[in-house]
């Protein structure tokens, strides 16, 4: 339903494909190139959330956005959870499509009405009457010693919500075009940054770059077992990889990067080929996304396993404090090392 | 004020066709043609009718599970409505949503919502939209007395103040919440004294007379419309009705219900006033009342023809493409 | 921390031993006489919610139970999920032992933090100081034409957060057996009913009688094949074990009853015996908690089975509104002959 | 009102244990043995200790993020705090906490909370305890200006209302929310007109002079321990230090940190009338100082002694048994 009176101008195509040349960047600036690209480029799109003006955002991720689109655009909110993804979906509704920042996916509890009952179920339940263009970006994970209400992984409860897409980049270059794509999707898409990623760095494409979604990504290729995983648990999964390669282990690391949808096709092949999978996440085992992952691959390719489909995982507690104990918690490198081999072995 | 003869039937025949609406769908539902649960709006139609006289079909508004009344008096086709709740291909929402979820979008009625004040953030955004865009549209909340004690309600109202949107929060205090009477869910007597915390006119209003109501939504529309920022709006009513087609009442006496509906009733009250007032004649009021129930009949019969809805591609509904 | 001018008396010691007399009732009778015996022997055991006072609750559960304990044990609220459950949160810590009724899991959405943030995770962020004995009952199931906002079956979010124990009834006996043990369990439990249970009827034992949490029963014993479910679809596959039986099939019915803890000993068990296993729920499929059902048999007994572990669940959208169309997007009796003939055949 | 030498003293001796204990905690962060993130509650230590002076080791609080200067006034171990932060088996915690979840139940302190507003209904709940069976006891939530805008401030001050319930509402507003300013997050200048909405008493107080804080909640506490209900009290403050350690604060100018610090030091302030009241000299308040850096010196020295929290047996301290 476009506005009446509305002077927006339909967003101007993309430069046209891919840009070839990169540029090292850090995970969070290649996420303000994406938001600030997008917003140039769309006059619909404005950012609501938290922290998010003069401050830059908790974790820089709208840093100099504010100087650049002014205050209209840049939505700085009171502490309001439920308001604030409220109204974004009211915003989506009637012509704007908003971007939110919620700072920890760990506040997703006070706002999961708006994001289940409203924003994922509005377009089946109305028939398909309209469209809910948003993006509700948030991050998660441990590792800064935030503790249990700050820390945690929750993507296993957006997955399980009919109507949301679902999205976890793992390097700087697919943030970027993840998020791009998240941006121009016509549905409400949950995206799920890392804590721990955003001072991560690495070469991404200039100028108007899309990794469309449901795309998985093998990061590493191999022939021994597949580890399935994403998020920060890719850059474990590739210095395990790195070490087992030492011990004549060739793993292959497949990043999912878009939980919802999932590109099955490509864990399945990989599976097809290696014969051996390891799912590894963050989030605690019980009820984990990585169980419908091997509950899938056990399901449709069977008779291809010649081990049981296994899981690496978070313990089942809350994250504590401290540093230590934080670590105990949380799938490491070595964690990924030891099973893969006991895997394999 | 006075109101024209033209704006006082248009307001009669909006009330009219909303209670005969909910009348004919109790007896749908009676007759087990409807499934799931409806929430019948009689005893309140001067509110949604007195608002929605004001808005354009470009202005927003979100509803409730009480929501027939405020669909209607946005202009919906009551044939798609029943349609909707007889579970045709051909209802508002293909027969996904039932009439808890009816919306329609071409009238700019974002939707019924069965979360109580669940919309209130939604109307937020939606004048939000206005406002980034610079348009002169407005949107209003609909939801109840029970709704006002949500934290929706306190985000949203705080949010539309800081920000001056072009909102308008319309409570319909009907006395209830389901079982509970007002007077135990609040320490205050007047719920639009709330609008002082937020820094925005609060009025209260007679809700079953249709002119109050008519002249107060004016007032926050004209507010809203030139960029003076959010009301909210309170109008005192009651439901003729249970809760819900079939609620035993058990927390009602006889009296209660037979005295308050005697003297909340917002279409006798104006079929008294407009004829007393010369608006209209007896014959004009009854003209009306024919040719709602004319538009009632053909609107249920069109319905009927419709075929049940699909089942086939529900995976295929959940994503736009 | 005991309240130090409390007036409370510990509670009186049980009857002594189980009941071996039954009555039929009911489901919501025998959630009934579950509370009103509980209330009786324990003062500090108070009812929280909308609607369930005179009313006695959407369901009929609370019904009569204000005029035996008073409108301050059977407190009538406003509606205001996140501070009703805040204030049970509360009250669990400081010397009462709440239960809250939620009138429809799809609610829980506006609760969700003081659930997890609070309720699940105090114990642990805290080192152990506080217990929080508290109960929140609610229903979700579709069946009833309530559509997408009333109908969902959210387990798997429950499931995946630590702190939480998460019980599903699905007969009249359980659900008072079940709803005591969860009443005097001293850490947050999330009692999960079913709207078309409510009206179901079963032998129920009278007086005292505890179902302990974590025990897994099963309802109908087999050899072919094994069908892992729970809530109402533990009626749905008793019904479709005795068309199977009827075609020479015989399925073993396990229902779990408790999903956290889960009783992974018996599910193994079975499977053991059976050698095929079909994971069943109405909840959508994605991320459901079958599939960490499915994804723990096939790594604990994978050379067990004979064929994939299988889910049958809800498709990925939400409850549609019209009766024909609610059914068609959850498995009824149908489907499960369907998919266990698939799984044995 | 005039508050006796002892009073004045011991709540001298609370605001400077807080303000002593926070510098040490920034000074320990800087050398990078506490990890995660604090927030100081420099600036604003006349709030948590006039108000704690009214309550008994049975009451209950709810603390927040900002939380150090509330466990300390409701009378914590100054070890077992350090010891937290450090993240030791013997903190209070056990190492599983750190600076945002600090509990000590033993004196009726719920806990810190990193959800801004997740406290207020935990407070409320406590005084459904009190009030359900009949003690005396009540409940205090500490919470800043930015969780008065939450749905949970709403809901409970609702619930308190209409119940009575014994709980006071403590919202200590320093001016900012991270990095937004009250005057951008209300359109109200006055937090305390909120209460009026639910029918409770609102009182706004200088919450940098202690004596001006220990009388309004006095007030608050007598109408709670007597059964007349709930209070809302704001008490208008100033964050010396950022949000947290480490925040640029690019969002405050140099000028104003520096002018509102000098005029919102209620330590400094506290000497002044202390002096001048004639209640102590001098030499009196430097003794407490002196203590109180003992204090604070043994309590690291003790901290630090203690082993590493263990992390062998984390998944059995998920649940009670
Ligand atoms: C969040 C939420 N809580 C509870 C309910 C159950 N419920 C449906 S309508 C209703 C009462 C609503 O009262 P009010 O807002 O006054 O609207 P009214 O029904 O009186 O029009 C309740 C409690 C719900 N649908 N959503
Ligand atoms: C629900 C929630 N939203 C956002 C945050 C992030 N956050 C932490 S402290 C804070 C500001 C709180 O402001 P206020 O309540 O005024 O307390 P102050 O920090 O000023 O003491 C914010 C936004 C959070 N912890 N919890
Ligand atoms: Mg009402
Ligand atoms: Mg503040």
């Amino acid at each position: 339903m476009p506005p009446k009176t509305a002077t927006t101008t339909e967003p101007r195509p993309g430069a046209g494909g891919q840009s070839s040349s990169t540029r090292e960047m850090f995970y969070n600036e290649a996420l303000n190139e994406a938001l600030r690209l997008e917003m140039e480029r769309d006059e619909r799109v404005i950012v609501i959330g938290e922290d998010i003006a003069e401050h830059g955002g908790a974790f820089q991720v709208t840093a100099g956005l504010l100087d650049r689109f002014g205050p209209t655009r840049i939505r700085q909110t009171p502490i309001s959870e439920i308001g604030i993804v409220g109204a974004a979906v009211g915003a989506a509704l009637t012509g704007l499509r908003p971007i939110v920042e919620l700072m920890y996916v760990d506040f997703s509890g006070l706002a999961m009405d708006q994001i289940v009952n409203q924003a994922a179920q509005n377009r089946f339940m109305f028939g398909g009457q309209a469209r809910v263009p948003m993006v509700l970006r948030t991050q998660g994970g441990s590792g800064r010693g935030n503790a249990a209400q700050h820390s945690k992984s929750l993507e296993a409860w957006f997955a399980h919500v009919a109507g949301l897409k679902l999205v976890m980049p793992a390097t700087p270059a697919d943030a970027k075009g993840l998020l791009t794509a998240a941006i121009r999707d016509d549905n409400p898409v949950i995206f799920l940054e890392h804590k721990l990623l955003y001072r991560t760095k690495g070469a991404v494409p200039e100028g108007e770059h899309v990794v469309p979604l449901g795309q998985a990504d093998i990061k590493r290729e191999g022939t021994d077992l597949t580890i399935v995983t994403w998020s920060r648990e890719v850059l474990f999964a590739l210095e395990a990889a790195a070490t087992l390669a030492d011990q004549g282990i060739a793993a292959e690391v497949v990043d999912v990067r878009t939980l919802v949808p999932l590109d099955k096709a490509r864990i399945l092949a990989s599976v097809r080929k290696t014969h051996r999978v390891l799912v590894v996440h963050e989030a605690i085992k019980r009820g984990g996304y990585g169980a419908e992952i091997a509950a899938m691959i056990a399901e449709e390719a069977f008779d291809e396993l010649d081990a049981p489909p296994k899981r690496l995982a978070g313990l089942d507690t809350p994250i504590p404090y401290a540093q230590h104990l934080e670590k105990s918690v949380v799938p490491q490198a070595g964690d990924i090392v030891a099973a893969a081999k006991e895997l394999v072995g | 004020m006075t109101i024209d003869r033209a704006t006082a039937l248009e307001l009669y025949r909006v009330m009219r066709t909303i209670r005969s609406f909910e009348e004919r769908s109790t007896q749908l539902f009676g007759e087990n043609k409807i499934w799931g649960t409806i929430h019948s709006y009689a005893g309140e139609e001067a509110i949604a009718a007195g608002v929605c006289a004001h808005l354009r079909d470009d202005d927003w508004i979100t509803s409730t599970h009480r929501g027939h009344g405020h669909c209607i008096a946005k202009g919906a086709d009551l044939g798609k409505m029943f349609a909707e709740l007889l579970g045709r291909e051909t209802g508002y929402c293909r027969g996904r949503g039932g009439s808890m979820h009816i919306a329609d979008t071409s009238k700019g009625n974002l939707g019924a919502n069965g979360i109580v004040g669940g919309g209130i953030p939604i109307a937020t955004g939606a004048a939000l939209t206005a406002q980034q865009l610079g348009t002169d549209q407005l949107a209003v909340s609909f939801f109840g007395d029970g709704a006002a004690n949500q934290g929706t309600f306190h985000e949203s109202l705080n949010l539309a103040a800081i920000w001056k949107l072009p909102v308008i929060y319309v409570c319909e205090n009907n006395q209830y919440a389901e079982s509970l009477p007002v007077k135990r869910a609040f320490a205050v007597e007047d719920i639009a004294v709330r609008a002082s915390g937020y820094g925005m006119p609060g009025l209260r209003v007679d809700g079953r007379d249709v002119r109050k109501v008519h002249e107060a939504a004016g007032e926050a529309v004209g507010r809203a419309r030139s960029g003076k920022g959010p009301t909210l709006l309170v109008a005192d009513s009651y439901r003729h009705e249970g809760h819900y087609y079939g609620d035993p009442r058990k927390y009602q006496s006889k009296d209660e219900i037979e005295g308050w509906r005697k003297r909340f009733d917002p279409i006798a009250d104006a079929r008294a006033w407009i004829v007393a007032d010369r608006l209209a004649g007896e014959a004009d009021l009854e003209a009306i009342d024919r040719g709602v129930a004319q538009e009632i009949d053909r609107a249920v019969a069109w319905a009927e023809q419709g075929p049940p809805a699909s089942p086939i591609k529900l995976p295929e509904d959940v994503y736009a493409t």
